[in-house]
């Protein structure tokens, strides 16, 4: 399958309607671990997104519309996750960089390269119970299905599912980075709303992808 | 949750529309980005700039403490966010004046990872910018990872050090070294007793019973170490300063400077009912007090309890605690 | 009611010992009455001594304010009550320097018997004693009877003149004629939101529901004029002003001091919103703001809400107003 | 009947006994129109009174006995009630001085002397939705049987009905003085704390007196 830039901006816009409604939920989730304000920051950046998208059009290439969106973003919540995922849309921009057309391989290497940012602006390991914990295991199993040579939305599923996994197990974890991690005990039986968020996320741009598919085939 | 704001959303802007306006004198707004905000009249040439920052709902931190003998600068964050680069960078060249300048903030993920986006655009200008990250807060983690703890009420402690070896020409190295000091010497643990509330989200930042206080919990609402039953304030001061002193020893002789900081709607009269009994367990070990603070420097919007924080004064430091100061929300003589 | 306390009933000793520990560079009790809180370095030879007081519950008023520019001794009271004339007398005795003494307070039954049986005992002592009452309160009773009207946050202001003239060197009979001016010219407004518990009965001074406002409570809880679903901070602030400006009407080209003044739960980010939309209705009126207090001077223990007071200022009030203070709770450079 | 300076002890004693009792009910009722505080205030000066007595026992006058309640009460309270109340004991230890045992004429002048002090103090006028409301038709009821030749028991129970009934009609009053004029027409509907508290003390009284008399018959 192919993404088009149009198909692109629809897909973040997607994401901005899908934060929008789980704001409260995430709200409630950082309430119990941290600031309580997880979903109020993650929808004043997706909004913001949502706005700054009316900017571009089909012409624009996704790498300057990704790049927009990471600024964007980072603008409007500051925050933890506004660098976390200011970084992790620049590096993707930077494997869109001049097109206007995304193949199933632009993608998938556009999700390596901005979970890799999350990475390396975070520093936090897998099992630190922080959004690493959704998005480190669903890029391994990203990877892991294209290598067995899955399409995109094979894979992306898999991801998801992983992400999924890997979102509930963080209600396990002893939190080591950010707010929570001063909890210690008191962290455990919470899932960590960031990890849920991503998973969120990623859930979103599937289901954009899936659809696209069913509307070509 | 009732308040006195006209739209949710709006509430940063409109503060610091309204504390521009009130203090005109001491501050003004930047033109590109109304979040940053600096001083009308600290900034001159060889003096090293000093910002401090973080989110919204801190006040009078960190906004308030900007002027002579405090800071320069701040870049304003959402309700408990850290600001991005952005205004932080516009802060820092405003307040460069060639000496280079100190960020300080309290050690959350979400601002160092924003401050440091900023140092490194600032670097990239020419302009040197160090970093003192504030982790008073006992709490937050235990004794020997001392640099992953947070920072709470200290955090105003710090800035009055760094303010005012700024404001008395210390070079920016010589500014780090007596703010990482001063950092190094200052504890800090609170109990809370009511929540606060959150303005956008309009619930409470976590749930305490009707007879329930909770020591160690964070600026932010984050949970703390230890829920219980409400006790006598003297027994409450008591449990305080056991953490920190178990935390940081100080023996006869020693010097400490003691704030109480109220979280936002715990009244004055408990303030110093919790001072007394700190400055009578300070008289009992033979440890002097140097210089006091009692009131609200820190708060956590309109959170209910408090905080005992210490810091440990060498010479230094206690001249550089008695430098005068002259903000908008906090003057010294 | 949760609070950091030890006894209901030691709440004001313990307080004012913790205050004068804290503070002591400032003030001293005086040996006969621990509630006779005095100056330690304002009282001088010829300068007019100047003595505010109240119950207790209202800090940074009515002990926070005294130091230099400001008042020489605070008699303290109960919670909410009026102190009774011994405290009253023994500051008077120790505040008066050969010039004679000013009492200030709000006029309230209790502080006005109270104040003014000591004021008859130190004239039996040969100490002239003047009063001047203050009545700020627009709510508390109509235009034709301001001297039934109460006083609340606009007492700080009134002190902050008195205070400097004082310290200017102003007769009695001159700081009673600039105090009294200044009375006349200040009218406060405020707004309820949520009751203070008083540590001794342990229950809510008042009920409102959890979308009520009230207008024109008093500090003590007293109820107010209008109770109302609570509205956007802009309508608030237009409806105090409307009620300030019936009363006191304001023209292009008048100059006003303005306090925003928190009554003890509210944020201060509330408190500059109010403030913001108070500037913008001043600015289309045309009238000039010489200065501006946002922060909390004469709270009602935790009470939720804030008042805004005006003062409409002369020269000399523009003047006095500008002198600086140095007090424990209040500082101005 | 006679009254020591025992039994007067014992009166003041019965009355700190019964505002006791009585203080949360009477804060209750300044809640309503006040500050909440009159059966603390009221409370606290009693108590203090309580204590004060321990210094004194048959041998001394009822005159320095009044006297050391007034300075007491005053002093331990301030607020609106000290200085009413310290007036009204001072003004009444004028007319007991150097007496050790009263006759009834000496009660009557004592309480006499006492409201007048009230009256003088505070000026407030009856119908003002004060203390007064209760105390002044309490002394034209203690007057008026007393020249219709009854005993003082008889008189007293006579002026407790009055105060009780003052009490009540400050319901129906708009309150002038005090914390609860700023109220207006609000304060309408509810009984005044001092009225209250006043009709409390003249009960209190006046059952000391009866079980002295029944004791004595
Ligand atoms: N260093 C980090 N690396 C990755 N994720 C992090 C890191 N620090 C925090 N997070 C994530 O950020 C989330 C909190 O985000 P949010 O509540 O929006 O920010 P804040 O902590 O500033 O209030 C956490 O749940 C966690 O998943
Ligand atoms: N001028 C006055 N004359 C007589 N009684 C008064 C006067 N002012 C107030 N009172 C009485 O005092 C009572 C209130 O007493 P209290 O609550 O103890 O004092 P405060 O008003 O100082 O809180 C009122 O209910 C009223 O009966
Ligand atoms: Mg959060
Ligand atoms: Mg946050
Ligand atoms: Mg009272
Ligand atoms: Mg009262």
């Amino acid at each position: 399958m192919k993404l088009t830039s149009a198909d692109f901006i629809q897909a973040l816009r997607k994401i901005a309607d899908r934060i929008e409604q789980e704001k409260d939920y995430l709200s409630e989730l950082d309430r119990a671990v941290g600031d309580g304000d997880h979903g109020v920051t993650m929808s004043i950046g997706w909004q913001a997104v949502k706005a700054k998208l009316e900017e571009f059009d089909g012409n624009s290439t996704c790498g300057e519309i990704c790049k927009a969106v990471g600024m964007t973003f980072l603008n409007a919540v500051g925050s933890s996750v506004g660098p976390l995922y200011a970084t992790a849309f620049i590096r993707g921009s930077a494997v869109l960089q001049g097109k206007t057309e995304l193949n199933e391989d632009d993608i998938v290497q556009f999700w390596i390269a901005a979970v890799n940012g999350i990475l390396e602006r975070g520093k936090a390991q897998p099992g630190e119970k922080t959004m690493v914990d959704a998005w480190h295991p669903a890029m391994a199993a990203l990877k892991a299905s294209r290598e067995a040579g899955k399409d995109l939305a094979a894979s992306l599923e898999d991801a998801v599912k992983a992400a999924e996994q890997g979102m509930k197990s963080t209600a396990e974890m002893l939190s080591q980075k950010g707010r929570s991690s001063r909890l210690g005990e008191r962290s455990l039986g919470h899932q960590d709303p960031g990890a849920t968020s991503a998973y969120m996320i990623l859930d979103s741009f599937t289901h954009t992808i899936k659809s696209l598919q069913s509307l070509a085939s | 949750m009732k308040k006195l704001i006209n739209h949710p959303a709006a509430v940063v802007e409109e503060m610091l529309e309204g504390f521009v306006a009130a203090h005109s004198r001491y501050v003004r707004q930047l033109p590109h980005n109304k979040r940053s905000i600096v001083s009308t009249n600290t900034v001159r040439p060889g003096k090293v700039g000093v910002i401090c920052g973080g989110g919204s709902g801190h006040e009078p931190s960190f906004l308030g403490l900007i002027g002579k003998g405090m800071v320069d600068g701040v870049p304003v964050g959402n309700i408990f966010a850290s600001p991005p680069p952005d205004p932080i960078l516009e802060v820092t060249r405003a307040v460069d004046a060639g000496a280079g300048v100190i960020y300080l903030y309290g050690n959350y993920a979400g601002d160092c990872m924003n401050f440091d986006m900023a140092a490194e655009l600032a670097g990239m200008e020419g302009i040197r910018v160090e970093t003192v990250r504030i982790t008073d807060d006992v709490a937050s983690a235990p004794k020997s990872e001392e640099d992953r703890r947070r920072g709470i009420a200290g955090d105003f402690l710090v800035f009055k050090v760094a303010g005012a070896a700024a404001d008395q020409g210390y070079s920016l190295d010589e500014v780090v070294r007596v703010t990482s000091k001063a950092n190094q010497v200052t504890r800090t643990m609170g109990v809370a007793l009511s929540p606060c509330f959150n303005p956008q989200t309009g619930r409470p930042s976590f749930e305490l019973g009707p007879d329930e206080m909770e020591i160690g919990l964070g600026i932010h609402g984050e949970p703390g170490v230890q829920k219980g039953k409400i006790k006598p304030a003297d027994e409450v001061a008591g449990e305080l300063l056991d953490r920190i002193l178990a935390d940081m020893p100080l023996s006869r002789g020693d010097r400490a400077v003691v704030l109480v900081n109220g979280l936002g709607s715990t009244t004055y009269m408990e303030f110093f009912i919790m001072y007394r009994r700190t400055a009578q367990i300070l008289a009992e070990k033979g440890v002097e007090i140097h210089r006091s603070y009692v009131g609200e420097y820190v708060t956590s919007l309109e959170m209910g309890g408090c905080s005992i924080t210490l810091m440990k004064v060498d010479d230094e430091l206690a001249r550089l605690m008695d430098h005068p100061a002259d903000c908008p929300m906090f003057v010294q003589m």
